[in-house]
């Protein structure tokens, strides 16, 4: 066959959004690729230079739809640098938990389309079955089930409601007994493995260099997690290990994501027990100073920075974004280049793609 | 009494009731065409013309049959796919009967749906590649008996087709040229890629399939339905031919195109494959028509190595052969609801570097038994 | 094998399908839920902040004739552009509005998704409903009644009522320190004029701006204090700058507003009200 | 299978990091190794808390400080570029980060308005490359020696730079 373009996008059942990945094949093998994104781009950081500082907390929300509530807190903790504002220890300890139920569920989110890619529907139904606990959790806890509108500066919405500690809880116990399901499920699969081991291959000085963070980052070998080295929040009192793979293909992007699902249920474990009395909510100024605000969390597709100019008034000069897979996608082709078609899928689906975020 | 006779029957009877028209014709105008009525009459009554019609008749009932479970396929297949994922499947649309009229109801959204050509597609291909399709899978239905007695025959003694098994698989065999085709001519990249991967595919898996069953030939002696049937009279080729029976379903799904084997269509890479340009009831038919092919597909497999119809008498035994085909599609969905989709070059090797040893061992197998004199 | 036998079994044999079979049987719903909004008209004042936070310009304020409460301004919400962020309700100083958990609010004919606030009363939804805002008890001035006896101001333990002049006015009144005070109560019952009142008042999470009065603007026209929603700006005469009509008589006196910044919601209506410039607000559009 | 449920979330062989090459404080060392390099571009050192700097350089040396801290002082990693518009001027907020350190470096470049160019640096971080892009796409900004500097989240035939102030829907 001869070389020819395919455009994979921007509708196609790979791209999990809109954008567009533009592949070169020869035959069924890939000689080059060119990813476009802009498809969902709506000016949020202009929109946001219109708004007042707490307006722009449900907008942020709206940044990811598989991880609202990481982009929320993230603009919070943004904002609270901005204006110096300690948050509430008890505050603290709900975000904590509530992160990494967001965490959490975002992976499942991820795993469930990343099944359906590979072809298992079972999987699909399997993780977004599961997701619904955790989102039932955070539901209880928020009052919303996708975009939260939870974190406020200084502090949280809501107190936990009651029964909060029990439930989760006994979600983790069930989470980890899923989790050893879905190893068996996907790992004991044959086809998942022949699918998965040696395909995508990022290698940790292109990760690096291509600015390649999160999970698809510790996959590669590079053990940097912001929770755990930079730590925010508070992350540094409870006890859990970023999970890190050497390989750098799918099959460790896949596993590492996995880990973090472990992990994320432990940090939910302690952050609920461990959790202080008094008060959740502050009052929260209403004019910003003149400076600069920093906020850099662990999203759970990567690292995720909002940089918030300040002027004096009530709203915000300026709020830059970092998405973390905007800049994921554009390491792309180094991974596709060289392998099959179907393989399109299996290393595109391993990003955990949301072009919500990328695009803004 | 097999379903030839009994169509001779009620086509004689028929022709009857109408010949007496004919003949009372025949006798009150003699002088202008009496003749003729009596001419008409005779060969209305003659053996060949009621037996071509009781064949027509029989072929009929053979097609409605085989729709029939078509829809019972497709209904078990999303009611054992919502048992493995925990919901319900089909559930409001005849509620009473188990969500069974959910097909019947998208058979009738994709019949109203408005049929579209694209423009730049080959007009001619893209036409008649469905027709191909669906035209060879149901005349390798046709070959395929539900008993002695229930299938298409051609007099009261008649065993069936002569050679079936072998014109269903040659039937069976037409369907990567009319996919090739739709491919080809929807003129789209995916489609294109999509034919492509299923003509290697097919071309692949259509050799240790064809070895499994000359296996069985081997040791049954015969190449109708009924004799490899009859063959297996005291054990199933099931058991002696165990590897066979693997690699033949394993085979079958990839003819098939089911999920751990659906390239072709491969519904996260190529959008739909080689089905993507067809909309409406252009793919109502191409779905149709990959169920009708797992229940042949069932069908062959339940002949071949699950003994066909034959089963204790508490029940009839054309419900032993559904039953058994049933049972042999359960496994195939299995299959497919709990698989990921393997890449081309994976197929390809396994095709060449497992199936097929494997199925050369089969053959080996049928031959040492065959010349211990055990068959 | 053990488990994937376990598994098989709690799959395909034990396991109960997880749909919600949903339109006959009803999600459950926790109570902080964000779906449709409800009012209480008795507990509204009319103050707009709700419309004011509003990301999404959803919601307005609408002038009724309300045969109990009299001419009356109440907020209506757009649920089709509605983001259900809830700040609504957490703006709310009176905790008038709130959200239930009905979510089935889809409709045929865009228009109806404009509910108006007739459609919105709820009166009694409120009282239902468990705040998780705290209520504390508040000394609330009336200055109507207040004579600038600075009996209040001797009384409280806490020191946290000063006596502060007003200009122009020559009289004092009160100034409560809000957060220092405990809800002793003791200067209610000092007060022999009886303006001070114990009143519940929610706690806020929003600071809001606070108007600032310039006095060398004012005409004394009072429409701030008829915008007011909270009855927080009283007119008060100033004694000596009397015109002298031309019989010789002294005509009446200019007025000033006066503000009991306490009882302020930080709506700026009175802002919006003012055409002479004489109340400034930082932050707030005209 | 087993062996491999046995690695959650523990760090490989191997993986574990490397000893520090710059020294005790490394945030003392990275002040004067960019004091050094560039005694008179870069100025307003502060350290904002601890891991994060901030330093401001200008632009025409831009590319070599980035050159200097990605080989010999391990910031191997370029979070995020971010361009602002001011009255008078742009100012380019360059947010480097080391893996080993644990460092965050806001380096603060500005560009006047009627020129609002610098030296591209995506040949040093792959990662500026579709950042750069972003910023020439929303705020105008040319970045120099850039593979491919096109438009792309917007159009390819949009002409404004929509985040500038002067732009109005």
């Amino acid at each position: 066959m001869a070389e020819m373009w395919i455009n994979m996008g921007p509708q196609h059942p790979m791209t999990h959004g809109l954008w567009n990945l533009r592949i070169k094949v020869d035959g069924e093998t890939i000689i080059d690729a060119e990813p476009e994104v802009g498809y969902l781009h709506r000016g949020i950081e202009k929109l946001c230079e219109g708004k007042t500082y707490t307006q722009i907390i449900p907008i942020a929300d709206r940044l990811c739809y598989g991880a609202s509530l990481s982009w929320s807190h993230l603009y919070c903790v943004a904002v609270e640098d901005l204006l110096g504002l300690e948050v509430l220890p008890r505050a603290e300890y709900i975000r904590v938990a509530a992160l990494e139920m967001q965490r959490i569920a975002s992976h499942l989110m991820w795993l469930a389309a990343y099944a359906a890619d590979l072809g298992a529907m079972i999987g699909f139904i399997y993780s977004m079955r599961d997701r619904e606990v955790f989102i039932d959790l955070l539901q209880a806890l928020s009052g919303s089930r996708i975009t939260y509108n939870f974190p406020r500066f200084g502090g949280v919405a809501h107190d936990i409601p009651p029964n909060f500690e029990r439930d989760s809880l006994r979600a983790c116990d069930y989470m980890e007994k899923r989790l050893k399901e879905y190893e068996d499920l996907y790992e004991g699969s044959k086809v998942f493995m022949l699918r998965n081991e040696g395909v995508g291959l990022l290698k940790k000085e292109d990760a690096m260099n291509l600015g390649v963070t999160g999970p698809s980052l510790r996959a590669s070998g590079v053990r940097y997690d912001l929770r755990k080295d930079m730590p925010y929040s508070v992350y540094q009192e409870l006890d859990f290990e970023p999970a890190t793979h050497k390989d750098g293909d799918c099959y460790a992007r896949f596993k590492v994501r996995m880990d973090e699902m472990y992990e994320s249920c432990k940090i939910i474990r302690q952050a609920v027990t461990k959790m202080p009395k008094g008060k959740w909510r502050t009052l929260a100024p209403r004019n910003a100073p003149e400076g600069t605000g920093l906020g850099r969390v662990e999203d759970p597709r990567g690292e995720g920075v909002m940089y918030v100019v300040g002027d004096g008034t009530d709203r915000p000069y300026r709020l830059k974004i970092r998405s973390p897979i905007f800049v994921t996608v554009s390491a792309a082709p180094k991974m596709l280049i060289g392998y099959k078609i179907a393989d399109v899928v299996a290393i595109m689906g391993g990003l955990d793609m949301c072009i919500g975020e990328s695009d803004r | 009494m097999n379903l030839f006779e009994f169509c001779y029957g009620i086509i004689h009877w028929l022709v009857d009731l109408v010949n007496h028209l004919w003949y009372w014709l025949g006798d009150h105008l003699p002088w202008v065409f009496g003749d003729f009525f009596n001419w008409a009459g005779d060969l209305a009554v003659s053996h060949g013309n009621i037996a071509l019609f009781a064949i027509l008749a029989e072929a009929v009932i053979m097609f409605v049959i085989a729709l029939v479970n078509v829809l019972n396929f497709i209904w078990i297949d999303r009611k054992w796919m919502g048992r493995m994922f925990d919901f319900y499947g089909p559930y409001y649309v005849g509620y009473r009967i188990g969500g069974w009229l959910q097909n019947l109801a998208d058979g009738i959204k994709l019949f109203v749906k408005e049929i579209i050509t694209p423009a730049k597609v080959d007009k001619l291909g893209f036409l008649i590649a469905p027709v191909i399709l669906v035209s060879s899978s149901v005349l390798a239905l046709s070959t395929i008996p539900f008993s002695p007695r229930f299938g298409v025959f051609t007099s009261d003694l008649d065993t069936g087709v002569p050679a079936g098994l072998l014109i269903a698989f040659a039937f069976f065999a037409i369907a990567p040229f009319s996919i090739l085709i739709a491919g080809w001519s929807s003129n789209n990249k995916y489609t294109l890629i999509g034919g492509m991967r299923s003509a290697a595919q097919m071309m692949s898996y259509e050799i240790p399939l064809l070895l499994c069953v000359a296996s069985v030939f081997l040791l049954s002696g015969s190449f109708g339905f009924l004799g490899v049937v009859n063959a297996q009279h005291d054990i199933w080729f099931v058991i002696p031919l165990f590897l066979g029976f693997i690699v033949f379903i394993t085979c079958l799904a990839a003819e098939v195109e089911i999920q751990p084997f659906d390239l072709p269509e491969a519904e996260a890479e190529l959008v739909e494959g080689w089905t993507t340009e067809y909309g409406g009831f252009r793919f109502g038919l191409f779905m149709m028509t990959s169920y009708l092919r797992g229940y042949v597909g069932g069908a062959l497999a339940t002949a071949l190595f699950l003994g066909g119809w034959q089963g204790p008498s508490i029940i009839p035994d054309e419900f032993w052969f559904l039953i058994k085909a049933y049972l042999v599609f359960l496994i195939i969905e299995w299959m497919r609801w709990s698989n990921m989709r393997i890449r081309v070059d994976q197929i390809l090797n396994i095709g060449w570097k497992r199936l097929m040893p494997l199925a050369m061992l089969n053959l080996l197998i049928a031959a040492a038994f065959k010349t211990m004199g055990w068959f | 094998m053990r488990r994937t036998g376990a598994q098989v079994y709690s799959s395909l044999i034990a396991g109960k399908p997880n749909t919600v079979l949903y339109p006959y049987q009803k999600l459950d719903l926790p109570p902080t839920y964000r779906g449709k909004h409800t009012l209480d008209f008795k507990r509204c004042i009319g103050c707009s902040n709700c419309v004011q936070i509003c990301p999404n310009d959803c919601m307005w304020m609408e002038k009724l004739e309300d045969p109990e409460l009299g001419k009356i301004e109440r907020p209506g919400v757009d649920l089709g552009r509605c983001l259900f962020c809830g700040f609504c309700v957490e703006i709310c100083p009176t905790v008038a509005i709130h959200e239930t958990v009905e979510f089935e609010l889809a409709d045929q004919d865009r228009s109806k998704l404009r509910l108006g606030p007739k459609e919105l009363r709820d009166d009694k939804y409120a009282d239902t409903v468990k705040e998780e805002r705290q209520k504390r008890s508040l000394p609330v001035l009336d200055l109507s009644k207040c004579t600038g006896c600075e009996k209040c101001a001797g009384e409280c333990p806490e020191m946290c009522i000063a006596m502060m002049p007003i200009e122009g006015v020559g009289k004092q009144k009160p100034e409560i320190n809000l957060s220092k005070c405990t809800s002793c109560g003791k200067c209610v019952i000092v007060c022999s004029e009886k303006a001070l009142t114990m009143t519940e008042v929610h706690e806020s999470y929003f600071e809001m701006p606070e108007p600032k009065f310039i006095l060398k603007n004012c005409t004394g026209c009072s429409a701030c204090a008829k915008a007011c929603p909270a009855d927080c700006i009283y007119m008060m005469d100033m004694p000596g700058t009397e015109k002298v009509l031309k019989d010789g008589k002294k005509g009446k006196p200019k007025k000033r507003a006066v503000f009991v910044l306490e009882k302020c919601v930080g709506c700026g209506k009175c802002f919006r009200a003012c055409k002479f410039e004489s109340i400034e607000m930082a932050g707030v559009k005209r | 299978m087993a062996e491999r449920g046995k690695s959650t979330g523990r760090p490989e062989e191997g993986l574990e990091r490397a000893p520090s090459r710059i020294g005790e404080d490394p945030e003392e060392r990275v002040i004067r190794a960019l004091l050094d390099g560039f005694p008179n571009t870069v100025t307003d050192f502060k350290k904002l808390r601890k891991g994060v700097l901030r330093a401001k350089i200008e632009r025409r040396e831009l590319y070599k400080a980035c050159k200097l801290l990605k080989d010999s002082l391990g910031f191997e990693h370029l979070s995020m570029i971010s361009a602002v518009e001011y009255d008078s001027r742009f100012e380019l907020v360059y947010h480097i980060v080391s893996y080993q350190e644990r460092l965050l470096l806001e380096l603060v470049t500005t560009t006047p308005k009627d020129d609002p160019s610098v030296d591209s640096i995506s040949s040093i971080w792959g990662g500026a490359n579709w950042q750069e892009r972003e910023s020439y796409d929303l705020m105008g900004i040319k970045f120099n020696n850039h593979p491919k500097l096109e438009r792309i989240l917007l159009p390819k035939d949009y002409v404004y730079h929509p985040l500038r102030k002067d732009f109005k829907g």
